[in-house]
């Protein structure tokens, strides 16, 4: 690609101790993120795509610095932010802002909109009321609200409205890069489109960097560039969007696109499906080598013995898995 | 189409059913004059986004709406030609998973999680079948292996939550099917499920049709579900049927602007990207009022002066192809302009 | 489940340590005087003289220490002494805690107290559960109709006024006014036939009603909405849509949810039993733990006043713990570890 | 049957008359008492001809406040006292008119009958004859001489040492008589063994409880055998006491009762309901009820209430040191200097005279209390008529004589002079009559241009001895504070000794000390010294009088209201002698079932 990457994710792994007994001592780990490397360049958005429980929002949570990663290293703009704790920390994050999935639970009902926007601007700027009140009316322009709403609850808008305003606070601080964990999983599809097109629109104005959570293959198909497919927390495959949809590698990729209904029933008909069996497995207690070889059709010996590496394929493939040449 | 198709009679009958709620701030108009049958072995999709009337109709049908505050104003439920409305409490629990069964949404929260998955079995077959407990068991297990769940003797002795959501969609299907119901409405069933899950589930609903036959409501948001498992799809909008036809002519030739605007905000994983994701400007109506215009006019780009003065009934266009919109009525004199742009679709 | 026991009853003996020792002190340097009183008669070198004779020459972490050594040691020794009749050690000379009002031990006194007031206190919660728990959940299963709104008026009388007042009109109408029912309980009356049982519950219909109309009062509101909660769940639906027949729906399924937080709750106010009733057991003159302590309090009684909060302390961090085990087997999602 | 114990001819003494010489009593006072006698006996007489011991069934009694212990050693607790009283016995008590009547001896010591010593320096007591311990056991001069033994060791912190002050020994003489010696002449050598508060303990029950082991005794302090009319059947501590009729009781006829319950617990109003309302109990004690309840009560018809006076004196005292808190350790110390205003006699005066005592009795005394210009208004013997003047109040001359001294009035209406402001600081302890009381003064008060602040602290801090608060009524940080105070038995001599220079508190003795006032004058002084050497009963009254006035005069205390003891008993139990000098159920042996 050429182009410089902003943030650059090497290894990480996020393990969440068990504990038992009467003593609370540690027996196990959660491996909810294993040993996960990727990286997303300027202006791009990486969609994280998996089923619930796989591990993509731990990983987004974790590159925020929301927890402390078990293992591994997050660099953005080329600044190890690995180990970074308090002003420092808090300094990092108004380059860094997430969107999350469920836009009521994360408004606090007794403030305004625009003191909800504001936040951010009190905690990491010195603006005065004027300036602060000028730029709340403009993130709202943005996002495509009326800017004289700023005196109103989030209780009197609906879903949609209320993830714009959830954006308008992403974007308060002018941050380089947004996670954005599930932004449209909580609302209807004519609204979806809606927020999917102003994201959109906002990178392009803003030079906007996404790494983009999502469950719906087919929306993520839409906004992303690339996109990397996890499982049990660890990445199986990513590849960028044409290939990864016109010719997926990994078994798991194949049976996860091909799970997904098509509107239009003549090629719903036509297509061939792969049916899993089975559930996913815990991650306490992940199967022995290829974490997918307890559900995949093509399994061998091998994969039931070894972990498949990471490996990087033509057209900037990456994809784990011991059956793909 | 089915494969029982050939052997069609109407089992559910629904005319003109108007649901309201009485609420502190008035009344909500969730169903308004929605009407529609469903035939034995047929699968009736209905599709809207929340807050359409879809989930109110169907539980309607069977009085499960608290009441206060919903309220069933008018209409009429046939089920095999007897008034729904009409039948006294006992007749009602009869119908109730004994003739109709349901299939809730979240698999997370429509089980008791207090009770093992056998007992809320054993209770669901010995309301409805005279049957010892011994039977029951037996009947319950026998219903867990037939959704493909294994070892289902030991999983009746299971708690709810010790399921993962898949298998506990699984075990409310057992509990629906279980008194072989002539009609079965799934409400939402696969949308707290993952997408492998779910391909899982469709799969296994279709083995069951195809060997029980009977007739299946199913209420989605998805179109890509329904178009893999329909015969025929209602759209709902605002508490009305807006469009009505069968699964092919629905994809093919979607007549109603919201049905359009729907298939087009909706992205594929095979069809060709769009650059841009065609939205549906506004916000889906407020139900506060009885419906005096067209509920869609408000976001729809076609909506003309009649739209917002009269409410367009339910017309037929073709053959099984219903759509409520003044654009489709006969007495419509369409602008070439106007026909111009459908074509651009 | 019981490693999770195990380890709360550990993690219980530090945090009561702590307990203690706030209690001790706060008591010890809070200014009041146990002589303070005695008639004005009594000259101030006598004063010195009592004050001394109690042990307040001593400093506070010595007192403290006797105190714990009293309380954990000496105390436990001396009931499994009376308990299984054996002597261990020097059972003659073995300190106990003592009241410095009766110059008698402080458990003994405690001991004596708890049979009047687990009667009345215990008897009314437990009247107050049965009162409250149909009244919740009718309340809440008719939401808005007359039953549930009478019932909402009667609870918030019920609740906000104060039971002194509920007392006093009791009197009032049943003793003063009619004559029925004794005004003040007796405390050494013993129930041999049936005529001395019909006594017993003739004086115990005031004070137990008064409080239990207290109790039922709040658990009949909990229980409500413990009951609305689960009503608008979705498995109720699912049972519903089975054909179970309304009875089974509210009895069995959402019954046995909202019993579940209920439960916890009436399992935290035991303690309060324990703590008697300071105000009703003053107005019936019950004279159990709760008049004991105010009797402390009011006397500068310090030992007193110290053992029963720290027992109460102690039976409020065993409850705790008891209301989340009860959790934990009423709801299987719940599984300590 | 007819047996007359107590009524079989030994006459009642009067309190005052056995330390002079006979020779000092008036007529008139002999024949009153000849009158008393006479009518005692033929009660007697009457009462034992128809009674029988236990015939009565139960005597139901209330005390709003439980009996803790039943060992007056150890508690100095009215409530203790008197429940104990119904037990254990001293030699003598007083009766309801303050006069001493003997109890387990034929007669008392005085000077006259040689029972007591021509230098004043010792008593001797003869024990009456075959009075037994309920246990059936004799008493003898042993069990008296080790009482005093029990109350006198130093570690058991008995509560009653001050009764035996100047006690150097108490030895039996032989199994009857008992010989108390003085380290000094004691004119009123009566403080040992008389009254309820000093009764005789049985050794055999307590030789074993002495000292630092008296509290350890618990059966024994719960259950003393005594030789009064009941023994304790059951004692639950701070809640109910029973008793049975003593068997062994010396009067065979008595008690009527053939037991009693002793509750506790609870408040004055609800145990005045409980006898006056719905007839529960015979017998409530000490009903500080707001008199309009209390009347309203009794009007139901089925009680009586009784009151009675003894010496308790609601009064200000007046802080003649001065509690500026700028003085730091100095403050309210006779170091710290006098008094800023408190020290001009016309102010104090003026403050007394501004002040309505006839309402404070209406509004919270009624029954219970009566105005006073006196800290030593009883026995009558002892009450001074000097000071009278101050039960009328006059604002105007209060007014006149602040205007005379040059205290004139400010922009404020506050008087001043020289650059004192007349701000009192005035406290007592919390309790809702005081309260009252403190806010129609302060009223008064601002009448004359005198501003008041008001402050009130909790009993147990105010009365309590805590050295490291200042709120202690003996610290006196404040320049008026009110309470009540009186005096045991009849005799005045230590209690007006307490405003002699040597009491003041201050830093030096702990605060310990009864001269609040910080009153110092040597004149006053000479009188307490002279009257510890004078036995003749009209001189000590005169010394007394001498004393009440000077302390009046001088303005070191503003005595309010002369405060009786109200009870009530049910109209159905009569024998009831209402008794402020000694237990109220003094004569509990003599009450009866009215017909």
């Amino acid at each position: 690609m050429g182009k410089e990457a902003i943030l650059r994710v090497d290894g990480l792994s996020m393990y969440f101790p068990v504990y038992r007994g009467v003593l609370r001592k540690k027996v196990g780990e959660i491996k909810a993120v294993d040993d996960v490397s990727f990286d997303i360049t300027r202006g791009e958005t990486l969609g994280l795509v998996g089923e619930s429980g796989c591990g993509k929002s731990t990983t987004g949570r974790a590159i925020l610095k929301l927890y402390d990663p078990t293992a591994g290293r997050i660099e953005l703009q080329g600044r190890d932010i690995t180990e970074l704790e308090g002003d420092e920390l808090r300094r990092i994050r108004t380059d860094m802002q997430m969107i999350f999935q469920d836009p009521q639970a994360c408004l606090n009902p007794r403030m305004t909109v625009g003191s909800i926007i504001a936040e951010p601007l009190d905690e990491h700027t010195r603006l005065k009321r004027r300036q602060k009140r000028e730029r709340v009316r403009e993130l709202l322009d943005a996002v495509g609200m009326n800017p004289d709403f700023e005196n109103r609850y989030p209780h009197e808008f609906s879903g949609g409205q209320r993830q714009r305003i959830g954006i308008a606070r992403a974007l308060a601080l002018e941050p380089k890069f947004i996670v954005c964990d599930e932004p449209i999983a909580a609302l209807d599809v004519s609204i979806q489109a809606q927020v999917v097109n102003l994201l959109e629109d906002l990178q392009k104005q803003h030079n906007l960097t996404y790494l983009f959570i999502s469950h719906d293959l087919s929306m993520v198909r839409h906004i992303a560039d690339r996109i990397a497919v996890m499982y049990l927390g660890r990445l199986v495959e990513l590849a960028p969007r044409q290939q990864l949809y016109s010719m997926p590698r990994h078994p798991y990729t194949k049976a996860l696109l091909s799970a997904v209904p098509e509107p239009d029933p003549a090629r719903e008909a036509l297509r061939e499906r792969i049916i899993l069996k089975g559930d996913v497995p815990s991650p306490a207690n992940p199967p022995s080598g290829c974490n997918f070889s307890t559900r995949c059709p093509i399994a061998e010996d091998k994969c039931r013995r070894e972990a498949p590496a990471w490996r990087k394929m033509d057209g900037g493939r990456f994809v784990a898995c011991h059956m793909v040449q | 189409m089915s494969e029982t198709a050939s052997s069609q009679s109407t089992v559910l009958e629904v005319k003109d059913l108007n649901t309201i709620f009485r609420t502190r701030d008035g009344e909500v108009h969730a169903v308004n004059h929605v009407s529609f049958s469903l035939d034995t072995g047929e699968l009736l999709g209905v599709v809207g986004e929340s807050g359409s009337g879809k989930s109110v109709t169907m539980m309607s049908l069977l009085k499960l709406l608290p009441s206060p505050p919903a309220e069933i104003v008018s209409g009429e439920i046939l089920f095999e030609g007897k008034d729904v409305l009409d039948m006294s409490d006992d007749e009602l629990r009869e119908l109730r998973g004994g003739e109709i069964g349901f299939i809730f949404q979240d698999p997370m929260t429509s089980l008791n999680p207090v009770f093992t998955v056998g007992y809320q079995l054993i209770e669901a077959l010995r309301e409805h079948l005279d049957i010892s407990k011994k039977e029951a068991r037996n009947r319950a297990a026998e219903l867990l292996s037939k959704v493909g769940i294994a070892q289902p003797e030991q999983r009746l002795k299971d708690f709810p939550h010790q399921f993962s959501g898949g298998m506990r969609q699984r075990v409310m299907i057992a509990m629906a099917l279980a008194c072989e119901p002539k009609v079965l409405i799934a409400d939402e069933p696969t949308t707290a499920l993952d997408v492998t899950i779910q391909a899982q589930i469709l799969e296994l609903v279709r083995d069951l049709r195809r060997d029980q036959g009977m007739g299946i409501i199913w209420i989605t948001h998805d179109l890509g579900v329904v178009a893999g498992i329909a015969d025929r799809v209602i759209v709902m909008y605002g508490g009305q049927i807006v469009e009505h036809a069968t699964v092919e002519a629905l994809f093919k030739d979607p007549q109603h602007p919201y049905t359009r605007a729907l298939l087009a905000a909706m992205p594929s994983v095979d069809a060709e990207r769009s650059e841009r994701l065609h939205s549906i400007a506004g916000q889906p109506p407020s139900l506060n009022k009885r419906p005096m215009s067209c509920s869609f006019a408000p976001r729809c780009e076609h909506a003309f002066g009649r739209c917002s003065e009269e409410n367009p009934p339910l017309i037929e266009t073709a053959e099984g192809h219903q759509v409520a919109c003044w654009l489709e009525h006969p007495q419509y004199m369409k602008p070439p302009s106007e026909m111009q742009m459908r074509e651009t679709f | 489940m019981f490693n999770y026991t195990i380890r709360r009853l550990l993690f219980a003996i530090p945090t009561l340590l702590v307990i203690s020792f706030l209690i001790f002190a706060i008591l010890d340097l809070a200014p009041s005087d146990p002589t303070g009183n005695l008639p004005l008669t009594i000259p101030p070198e006598v004063r010195e003289k009592i004050r001394l004779s109690l042990g307040l020459g001593e400093p506070f972490p010595i007192r403290y220490l006797k105190w714990l050594q009293q309380f954990f040691i000496n105390e436990p020794l001396n009931m499994i002494e009376q308990w299984f009749g054996i002597t261990i050690g020097d059972s003659e000379n073995r300190l106990r805690v003592q009241s410095w009002a009766t110059r008698s031990p402080v458990v003994d006194l405690i001991v004596e107290r708890m049979p009047q007031t687990l009667w009345v206190v215990g008897m009314s919660y437990v009247v107050g559960i049965l009162i409250a728990i149909p009244i919740g959940v009718i309340s809440a299963y008719r939401q808005y109709s007359v039953f549930d709104q009478v019932g909402t008026f009667v609870s918030m009388v019920g609740f906000s006024v104060p039971t002194f007042f509920t007392g006093l009109v009791l009197i009032v109408v049943f003793s003063s006014t009619l004559g029925w029912l004794p005004s003040i309980y007796d405390t050494t009356h013993k129930v041999t036939d049936l005529s001395s049982f019909w006594f017993q519950v003739k004086q115990m219909i005031m004070p137990v009603m008064v409080l239990a109309l207290f109790n039922a009062s709040q658990l009949s509101r909990f229980m409500r909405a413990s009951m609305l909660d689960n009503l608008s769940q979705d498995y109720v639906r699912t049972a519903r849509a089975k054909g179970l027949k309304e009875r089974a729906v509210l009895l069995i399924h959402v019954l046995r949810n909202s019993l579940i937080p209920v439960v916890t709750v009436i399992a935290l106010g035991i303690p309060q039993i324990f703590g008697g009733a300071i105000i009703t057991e003053q107005i019936f003159r019950v004279n159990g733990l709760g008049q004991l302590l105010i009797i402390g309090i009011q006397g500068a009684d310090i030992p007193l006043v110290q053992t029963l909060t720290f027992i109460f302390a102690v039976l409020i961090v065993l409850f705790n713990l008891l209301a989340d085990i009860v959790y934990g087997i009423l709801d299987p999602r719940i599984r300590y570890e | 049957m007819v047996k007359g114990g107590i009524c079989d001819g030994t006459c009642v003494l009067n309190a005052g008359g056995f330390a002079g010489a006979g020779n000092s009593f008036s007529q008139e006072h002999n024949m009153k008492k000849a009158l008393l006698c006479s009518a005692v006996a033929a009660g007697c007489f009457a009462g034992s001809a128809l009674a029988e011991r236990g015939s009565d069934g139960q005597l139901n009694i209330i005390y709003w406040q439980a009996a803790s212990i039943l060992n007056p050693y150890l508690s100095g607790g009215t409530k203790d006292i008197e429940a104990s009283s119904l037990v254990i016995e001293p030699l003598a008590r007083y009766d309801e008119t303050g006069m001493m009547v003997p109890v387990l001896v034929d007669e008392i010591p005085t000077v006259d009958n040689g029972g007591v010593s021509e230098d004043l320096k010792s008593i001797t007591w003869t024990l009456s004859e075959g009075v037994k311990w309920s246990d059936g056991s004799a008493l003898t001069a042993a069990d008296v001489a080790f009482t005093a033994a029990y109350c006198l060791d130093p570690e058991g912190g008995c509560q009653q040492a001050s009764n035996f002050t100047d006690v150097e020994s108490v030895e039996a003489v032989d199994d009857l008589t008992v010989k108390v010696s003085f380290s000094v002449a004691k004119p009123f050598p009566y403080g040992p063994f008389v009254g309820s508060q000093v009764p005789v303990i049985q050794k055999a029950q307590f030789e074993n409880c002495m000292g630092a082991k008296a509290p350890e005794c618990t059966e024994a302090n719960f259950g003393p055998i005594g030789t009064g009319p009941f023994v304790v059947s059951e004692f639950k501590a701070n809640d109910v006491v029973t008793y049975e009729a003593n068997s062994n009781y010396r009067d065979e006829a008595k008690p009527a009762f053939g037991s009693v319950v002793f509750k506790g617990g609870g408040d004055a109003a609800s145990a005045a309901r409980s006898v006056l309302e719905t007839g529960e109990f015979d017998y409530a004690w000490n009903l500080q009820v707001e008199p309009e309840i209390l009347s309203k009560m009794a009007s139901a018809g089925k009680g009586t209430v009784v009151s009675a006076f003894g010496t308790s004196v609601e009064r200000l005292m007046v802080n003649k040191t001065n509690p500026d808190p700028a003085l730091g350790d100095k403050r309210a110390t006779v170091e710290g200097g006098a008094h800023p205003f408190l020290t001009d006699l016309s102010v104090v005066n003026a403050l007394s005279k501004a002040i309505d005592r006839q309402i404070l009795v209406d509004v919270g005394y009624g029954d219970a209390g009566q105005p006073t210009c006196n800290v030593l208004p009883a026995p009558a013997i002892y009450a001074s008529t000097a000071n009278d003047e101050c039960l009328a109040q006059d604002i105007a001359a209060a007014n006149k004589l602040l205007d005379d001294a040059g205290w004139v009035r400010g922009g404020d209406g506050v008087r001043e002079k020289d650059g004192v402001r007349l701000s009192i600081l005035y406290q007592t302890s919390t309790n809702s009559v005081r309260q009252a009381t403190q806010a129609l003064v302060k009223q008064w008060w601002a009448e004359i241009g005198v501003e008041t602040e008001l402050r009130n602290i909790d009993a147990s801090v105010f009365f309590g001895g805590d050295q490291s608060s200042p709120d202690t009524f003996q610290k006196f940080f404040a320049d008026i504070e009110m309470y009540t105070n009186n005096f045991d038995g009849t005799d005045p001599e230590n209690y007006m000794a307490n405003w002699s220079c040597g009491e003041i508190p201050s830093p030096a003795n702990q605060w310990l000390g009864d001269n609040m006032p910080r009153y110092c004058n040597a004149d006053y002084d000479a009188l307490v010294a002279k009257m510890a050497v004078t036995a003749k009963l009209e001189e000590r009254a005169e010394l007394a009088k001498q004393m009440n006035d000077m302390l009046m005069q001088e303005g070191a205390m503003i005595p309010l209201i002369h405060r009786g003891g109200v009870s009530a008993h049910a109209n159905t139990l009569a024998g009831v002698r209402m008794n402020e000098w000694d237990s109220e159920l003094w004569n509990a042996a003599d009450w009866k079932r009215a017909e």
